[in-house]
């Protein structure tokens, strides 16, 4: 139980930015919950590639004991390219949220999501 | 977005220097350590980035071109691509590793084990490397650049 | 090997390399002129259709292609897990494909006239070309993760499309909360793809496939994919960003919207009869997982049917109602899917009458998906037509258009009768195949089905009575006709209707059957990767 | 306002379930079956020459993904100069 606080962690973070998405009024806020969705789910994945006492998959100076004990010395490579390119994903969708904001600002002069609604028709 | 003071405009000037070299050797070394196109080409960009919000992004557009630095994420993303088309032109797949055994450059490969680093190893990986940090660099920079453009301008507006 | 067996071998890959590097390439030729730029997008894309061709006579023909990046045989030596990225093409995918090149030729031909006197163009291509791109690769692909990057780049670049207005505010709006719910939509399917990893160590589709077990663990990843799947192509409760996103986008851009929605609809169809596939028919439960899903999606359907008829009966807003019309037909889609698998379910132990229902809703379902992106751009792009000229949409504001637009008024007529299920039209064809099969499963869901169409016909009926018959209003006397492109767009997909209609068997035989047989023999997926199990 | 409410805890509550018992039933530090990994591990070196496990992933045999993850960038900067663009009043 207490060993799993990684994942806990990881479950933590998505209810707090789901609560956010949810609940919240301002659309910087709804970014924000977003956002920590993202790392929530970011840290899900490196924490499934741990491998208890392993050390980064390179092999450039690597101790010997490590070597001779590969791959059962290093911890997973794949979630952690995985990892890359879900972040590089989160700070394009983030940096596009953003600028939207900047122009709905800019249109409807507030950021409430109750004031931004579209005439009906 | 108006200059900054003249102490945060003068660290600045000293630290680039370093964030550059920094970031340059993780772009060089991805295959080696920990790193590669995009971490180190974030460096960079973060370390241009300084620059920007010590001297206003009115000053940087004065210096550089969107459209110049848009060219330079086009020719890095075609430099990606183009790798990836040399696999197939030279070596019968698409994202094929030509290089690693019988190219020209970069074609050591290394004893299993523990190594020391050898910068001539990994095939197609350093190109990749290089072309992904151009990309990242112009990418990320053109971001900040045009939203940080544009909130001063609001700002100049009222 | 010559040339042409070696472009056959690399079609996979080229499909998306080559509009990719267009897209790559439009900035840079952009700053020639504007001519050369828009002749480069559709000789670029016009290249795309005939490597789609090529590969697709050759995946009819000879069965399943797997395309390995950076070469070698799918499985390493001595394992059970493919380590690199592998493009799987069945018949399906080469259906889909079909659809996403007819849909992005129509659309780039269409905006040569009406995006002409935009600004922001060159942008305004080179994203068109990346979304097109990512259809084709979430289409394309034999990887989870590789399909969830896909589906993050059409995301990004719909949201940007749909902002295209950057001026009016209605149009942000829309945007914004298309990315909301797409991008979290997107974050649930990487957490699903995520546990699969960890209880499985792969990422590929087929191998996924063959080891699944329908343990705790699974219901779970199944139920977040559904979620996140059905997020991106707007099934019912999830539906709220598809009618403004569809209705305040330029209209070339909705009609690749369209093929967008449609890609996530594949991807659902991909995770229930590919990924579990092999479990729907599983003893250890209750009652088969197949028959649950089954209900859930045939009463999603069923919600969205009834959610896009009558949200649509209420609107006084041209393009809304096409868009809400649009959440109908991807109802009806899901409803012969779920009618599939009650079917399946159903003809277990001594019922075969029940699967051939089936099997027959399925192909109708099928049918009704290229039928759909048809019937509903048609009326998107006339919508377009309409805007064009007149720079309205409310119903209230325009009237006696038929004057002066003949043709515009003859495209919408047959955009009305295809989108209805009238009988010579392409829609008939495949609603009737609906109908038929879902009578079987159960009456009920067949008679909603056909009161709903008919709601839609008078629905656009009152549309078609007040747009372009009536009096004529003395602000649109000097209306005229829209330029010979858009025309010549929207008279590419009225004979593609009409002649799908008249002929639908030629459809039926030599796509729709080999696409639904592909999807149910799961099986043969598996075993072309892992090698039997 | 209130049924939407409703329906957002009801589907709030209903994900918190799955969420924690993935939390719960998943263990740390010891993955579950790691042949593919193993086998990256074992072959990085004499399949690509090179040292770094995650950057032969990145760049090779997941090549494709990270093609797509630098479309990406390229369409998220593409789409922010174009909201930034110019209008023509």
């Amino acid at each position: 139980m207490i060993y799993n606080i990684p994942f806990i962690a990881v479950v933590a973070m998505i209810f707090i930015g789901l609560f956010a998405v949810l609940f919240k009024r301002n659309l910087v806020k709804i970014v924000i919950g977003i956002s920590i969705i993202e790392s929530g789910v970011n840290l899900f994945l490196i924490t499934l590639g741990y491998r208890e006492g392993g050390v980064a998959p390179i092999f450039t100076s690597a101790p010997s004991e490590v070597v001779k004990n590969a791959p059962g010395s290093m911890v997973l490579p794949v979630p952690q390219a995985l990892t890359l390119t879900s972040i590089v994903i989160g700070v394009a969708v983030l940096a596009l949220m953003l600028s939207l904001i900047m122009h709905i600002y800019e249109h409807y002069g507030t950021l409430d999501v109750r004031k931004i609604r579209g005439p009906e028709e | 977005m108006s200059q900054m003071s003249k102490i945060v405009r003068t660290q600045s000037n000293i630290i680039f220097p370093f964030i550059m070299i920094f970031g340059l050797y993780v772009i060089a070394h991805g295959h080696l350590t920990p790193g590669g196109g995009f971490q180190g080409g974030a460096v960079v960009a973060s370390g241009c980035i300084m620059l920007l919000v010590a001297y206003s992004s009115a000053w940087v557009l004065e210096k550089i071109k969107v459209s110049r630095l848009s060219v330079f994420e086009s020719l890095g993303a075609l430099g990606f691509i183009g790798v990836a088309f040399f696999g197939l032109i030279f070596g019968g797949w698409f994202f094929n590793n030509f290089l690693v055994r019988n190219g020209i450059l970069f074609n050591v490969v290394p004893e299993t084990g523990s190594t020391l680093s050898n910068f001539n190893t990994a095939g197609v990986l350093p190109l990749m490397n290089f072309a992904v940090g151009v990309k990242v660099i112009a990418g990320l920079f053109v971001i900040v650049l045009v939203m940080g453009y544009a909130s001063s301008l609001k700002e100049w507006k009222q | 090997m010559n040339w042409f067996e070696l472009i056959t071998l690399h079609s996979p890959p080229l499909i998306v390399a080559v509009p990719l590097l267009a897209a790559f390439l439009t900035p840079l030729v952009s700053k020639i002129n504007d001519t050369v730029r828009n002749l480069f997008v559709l000789i670029m894309l016009s290249i795309t259709g005939l490597l789609v061709l090529i590969l697709g006579y050759d995946v009819l023909t000879n069965g399943i292609r797997v395309y390995v990046f950076g070469g070698g045989a799918p499985l390493p030596s001595g394992m059970n897990i493919p380590v690199r990225i592998m493009f799987e093409i069945d018949s399906m995918t080469i259906f889909m494909v079909i659809i996403t090149i007819i849909l992005a030729l129509i659309s780039i031909l269409y905006s040569w006239s009406f995006m002409k006197d935009k600004d922001g163009l060159d942008k305004y291509y080179t994203i068109i070309l990346l979304l097109v791109t990512s259809i084709f690769g979430m289409e394309l692909t034999g990887d989870l993760f590789n399909f969830f990057v896909f589906l993050e780049i059409s995301c990004i670049t719909s949201c940007a499309l749909i902002a295209f207005y950057v001026n009016k505010k209605e149009s942000l709006d829309a945007a914004f909360k298309y990315i909301v719910i797409s991008s979290i939509g997107a974050l649930f399917i990487l957490f699903a793809i995520g546990l699969l990893y960890a209880q499985y160590n792969a990422l590929n589709m087929a191998t996924i496939a063959n080891a699944i077990q329908f343990t705790f663990f699974d219901k779970i990843v199944l139920v977040l994919l559904i979620t996140g799947l059905a997020m991106k192509s707007g099934l019912a409760p999830m539906h709220m960003w598809l009618p403004d996103a569809y209705s305040r986008s330029p209209a070339s851009v909705t009609f690749i919207l369209v093929g967008a929605t449609l890609a996530g609809l594949y991807g659902s169809l991909r995770v229930i009869f590919t990924i579990y596939g092999n479990q729907l028919l599983n003893t250890g439960f209750t009652f088969y997982p197949g028959l649950i899903i089954g209900i859930i999606v045939t009463a999603l359907g069923v919600l969205s049917i009834f959610i896009g008829v009558f949200m649509a009966l209420k609107r006084s807003d041209f393009k809304k109602m096409i868009a809400y019309t649009a959440v109908a037909e991807i109802g009806y889609m899901f409803l012969a899917i779920g009618s599939y698998l009650i079917g399946l379910a159903l003809s277990v132990p001594d019922n075969p009458q029940m699967l051939i229902a089936g099997t027959y809703a399925l192909k109708g379902g099928l049918f009704h998906i290229l039928n759909d992106a048809l019937d509903i751009g048609l009326l998107f792009l006339v919508a377009g037509a309409v805007y064009y000229a007149t720079k309205q949409t409310s119903l209230n504001s325009l009237g006696g258009l038929a004057r002066n637009m003949k043709y515009t008024t003859i495209f919408f007529l047959i955009g009305l009768l295809a989108v209805s299920g009238m009988p010579p039209m392409n829609g008939f064809a495949s609603k009737l195949l609906i109908y038929q099969s879902t009578y079987q499963i159960s009456p009920i869901l067949s008679i909603i089905a056909i009161i709903c169409s008919i709601m839609l016909l008078a629905v656009f009926v009152k549309v078609f009575q007040s747009i372009f018959l009536g009096p004529e209003i003395p602000s649109l006397k000097n209306v005229k006709e829209v330029p010979k492109s858009m025309l010549a767009a929207m008279a590419l997909v009225a004979c593609i209707i009409i002649f799908i209609g008249l002929f639908p068997n030629i459809i039926i035989d030599n796509l729709v059957t080999p696409a639904a047989e592909a999807l149910q023999n799961t099986t043969t997926y598996i075993s072309t990767i892992v090698g039997g199990t | 306002m209130s049924l939407r409410t409703t329906v957002a805890v009801v589907m709030f509550s209903i994900l918190a379930v799955f969420f924690v018992c993935t939390a719960l039933m998943l263990s740390f530090g010891n993955p579950m079956k790691s042949e593919m990994d193993d086998y990256i591990i074992m072959h990085t070196q004499n399949e690509t020459g090179t040292n770094s496990g995650v950057t032969t992933i990145v760049f090779d045999y997941r090549g494709f993904d990270t093609l797509g993850e630098a479309t990406i960038l390229f369409s998220a900067v593409s789409g922010v100069i174009m909201i930034f663009r110019k209008v023509k009043k």
